[in-house]
């Protein structure tokens, strides 16, 4: 949520909320039934959008093995599924922490740079034909900025430790 | 409100929310004018419910207010002012959570250090009185649940 | 072709088991904290940190670093046995089907949730026999009373068990560098106690590259 | 999300906030680093209680029945150094010292970090305190809790750190020892915190089978071994 929201029990005890803070919880709350659309449509249609985008990645690619391509494919759908939360909840913050924290390092490792770029493309055309204008404005701040920072890094050899 | 949106966050974790899990929101956006309607009300009426509340807790015990000959009426409204803030945040965010992590439990381990829980004990119900005469009946039923709450984490001898 | 159902384990994706705001989460009213497991943590506080070091040269004397260093040790099995139950349970993975970069990249958000610093493997030596484990901000090194010799004996206790389970060998641990001498990280070496021995003595007066030298020479 | 982003800046926002003990308000978790602070920027580490079973156990290795006393001083040690760092944030944020100050909120103004740092909440009773000793209750002490029921008082960390507090604090020699635990099966643990003869004579006492109220009951009555 919105750090301003998030702290408005901080000054609780020493004054009222001014008009401009008010604000903009009104408008949080009155973003909220499209963002609750939007959410459930991402997770309603999850697997119609992923799967399309599958498929074209895979003949696109066929020269990649299959492994690599899912292991792309399931950071993307854990990618999706924080970025809709974080859409829900108006918080880009949360991606970075829960979604690139974990991802990037290991997106890093197994050097899948490129397959990536093909595959956001692919998702970013199947996301704008299925969600409106808005719900697209409330969602793209957290895609963007997952998609660029894990586009960005540059790869590192992988670590050879064994059991 | 915040403390549900945090659930959540935590709760799902690598999946979506069920539609059950997001009643909440939905509830919220519902009753959000009331709250905003309440929220404004308390913050016009905060001198007032506060002066009203000291006038009739005076009538009804004038030895509530001092303590070995010092007056605690200053402190009193300090602390009321207090929890009355908390209160309408509370009720403007509808959580009840916060309020009570935030505040109550630590406001109830200092009260009963000043062994000051029949004053809150008399406080909270008096102003739940007045804030019923005060406020129209369904700003009221979201402020007084607080009150309530507050009257027995903060009015409660151990 | 590629099933993206099939890809979904009972509908979920793992991301970060050991997420700092989503790992902790404390109860005002009991005054107690857990992890998402449901195990019970404590915030130990640096006074608590400084009186197990000055409360253990006050009984023990010296031997307080054999103390401490064991204390790790019995600290590191349960750590090992704990970590494993929740990387294997969250990733659905038995252990032994777990990328070791994986492993690797969940114990250091491990480590960092509990605000421990930063871990970090160095596996140059490894052909030989030795694995360079290295930590930067530990609470240990930073509120160590003396600062003339390594002080991190509770984690090098704490690493001698957990990789000695991991590998399945006895290990054992000597810290080579420490932050409480100025050192830009501590360096713990892991290997066999046999190969480790004339170390011991190295640590005294040599720093962790001459130490490395000398044991590869 | 939410409240942890903007948990770093609340103490910067508001330095003088006293009701600052819930979880995201508390602790400052800094990513880069790796390290947690508290509200008082100490440093904290997070641990299970494998950390209090291994310090018990290596203890027990290493000295054998000595491990009890030696928790005692390790708790004597990390009250008196608390002390200190209690003073130092409490005459801060408060603007006032510690000795001109209410003593009941003082002491639980000295126990929220404890609550928030997960050690259980405490119970002080002070009834006696004329008389020269006092009790206090702890709920689920992290060491009975951990160790379970084995049949005699195991908390030797928190008497040793009230004992180290309350020195310091009365600038008086006082001991502690833990009259009934969690570990005996009781459902707290209680502390008797005093001086030197009267912590002999509990333990005495105790050791003759006495229960933690008959202790009360005894020292109540001005009883005193001679």
């Amino acid at each position: 949520m919105h750090p301003q929201i998030a702290a408005v029990f901080d000054e609780a005890e020493n004054r009222y909320l001014k008009p401009e803070e008010l604000k903009l919880i009104s408008q949080y709350v009155a973003s909220m039934p499209e963002r609750l659309d939007a959410y459930r449509s991402l997770r309603d249609r999850e697997l119609e959008i992923v799967q399309a985008v599958a498929d074209q990645l895979e003949a696109a690619s066929p020269q990649e093995s299959e492994e690599t391509l899912e292991r792309c494919l399931k950071n993307a759908l854990l990618m999706l599924r924080y970025c809709a939360l974080s859409l829900l909840v108006n918080d880009e913050s949360l991606v970075e922490r829960r979604f690139l924290a974990w991802v990037s390092p290991l997106a890093k490792v197994y050097d899948t740079k490129a397959i990536d770029a093909k595959l956001y493309r692919l998702l970013n055309q199947q996301l704008s034909k299925m969600l409106t204008a808005k719900q697209l404005s409330y969602l793209s701040p957290s895609l963007s900025l997952a998609q660029e920072a894990l586009l960005s890094q540059s790869s590192t050899p992988q670590m050879v430790v064994s059991h | 409100m915040l403390s549900q949106l945090e659930r959540l966050t935590r709760e799902i974790d690598g999946r979506y929310a069920s539609d059950a899990e997001l009643t909440f929101a939905i509830d919220y956006v519902r009753s959000f004018n009331l709250r905003v309607q309440t929220y404004q009300r308390l913050q016009e009426l905060e001198t007032t419910l506060v002066q009203q509340t000291y006038t009739k807790m005076r009538s009804i015990d004038p030895s509530v207010f001092s303590h070995g000959g010092d007056d605690l009426s200053a402190k009193w409204k300090r602390d009321t002012l207090r929890v009355m803030r908390y209160v309408a945040v509370a009720v403007l965010m509808d959580d009840t959570e916060t309020f009570r992590e935030r505040l109550l439990l630590w406001f109830q381990t200092i009260m009963r250090a000043f062994g000051a829980q029949r004053s809150c004990n008399l406080t909270y119900q008096v102003l739940q009185e007045v804030v019923k005469q005060s406020l129209t009946a369904p700003q009221a039923n979201l402020v007084c649940p607080l009150l309530e709450l507050s009257r027995r984490t903060l009015g409660t001898l151990t | 072709m590629i099933s993206v159902a099939d890809l979904l384990v009972n509908n979920r994706i793992p991301g970060n088991f050991f997420t700092p705001d989503v790992y902790v989460r404390g109860d005002l009213e009991v005054g107690l904290l857990e992890n998402r497991q449901g195990d019970r943590l404590l915030a130990v506080p640096e006074t608590l940190i400084q009186a197990i070091y000055s409360g253990l040269y006050k009984e023990t004397g010296q031997a307080n670093r054999l103390v401490l260093f064991n204390c790790g040790k019995w600290w590191g099995k349960s750590f090992y046995t704990r970590f494993c139950e929740q990387v294997t349970g969250y990733y659905s993975l038995p252990l032994a089907d777990m990328p070791m970069v994986e492993f690797i990249q969940a114990l250091q958000e491990c480590w960092m949730a509990h605000g421990w610093g930063k871990i970090e493997m160095d596996q140059t030596y490894q052909q030989r026999g030795f694995l360079i484990v290295k930590i930067q901000n530990s609470a240990f090194a930073r509120l160590a009373p003396q600062h003339n010799q390594p002080a991190c004996h509770l984690e090098a206790g704490i690493l001698a068990s957990f990789f000695s389970q991991l590998t399945g060998k006895e290990l054992g641990c000597i810290q080579t560098s420490c932050e409480s001498m100025g050192a830009d990280c501590n360096r713990f070496l892991l290997g066999l106690p046999k190969r480790l021995e004339p170390i011991e003595t190295m640590v005294l007066n040599l720093d962790h590259d001459a130490i490395m030298q000398q044991l590869c020479a | 999300m939410v409240i942890a982003t903007a948990q770093n800046s609340v103490k910067r926002k508001h330095p003088k906030k006293h009701n600052h003990y819930g979880f995201r308000d508390f602790f400052q978790f800094d990513p880069d680093k790796g390290t947690i602070l508290d509200w008082n920027q100490g440093q904290n580490i997070l641990t299970t209680e494998d950390f209090i079973i291994g310090l018990v156990e290596g203890l027990q290795e290493e000295v054998g029945d000595a491990s009890a006393a030696t928790m005692y001083t390790i708790g004597c040690e990390w009250g008196l150094k608390d002390a200190f760092f209690f003073e130092n944030w409490f005459e801060k944020e408060f603007e006032r010292s510690m000795r001109q100050t209410n003593l009941l909120f003082l002491l639980e103004t000295w126990w929220w970090p404890f609550t928030a740092q997960g050690w259980g909440r405490w119970e002080i009773d002070m009834g006696d305190r004329k008389q020269g000793f006092m009790f206090i209750n702890i709920f689920d002490s992290a060491v009975a809790r951990t160790l379970g029921d084995v049949g005699k008082p195991v908390c030797y960390l928190y008497a040793g750190l009230f004992a180290g507090f309350f020195t310091e604090l009365v600038k008086k020699q006082l001991s502690c020892i833990e009259i009934q635990c969690y570990s005996m099966g009781e459902t707290y643990c209680k502390f008797l915190i005093g001086g030197q003869d009267r912590i002999d004579a509990a333990a005495f006492w105790m050791n003759e089978g006495a229960t933690a109220r008959d202790i009360e009951k005894r020292l109540r009555s001005g009883e005193i071994l001679r």
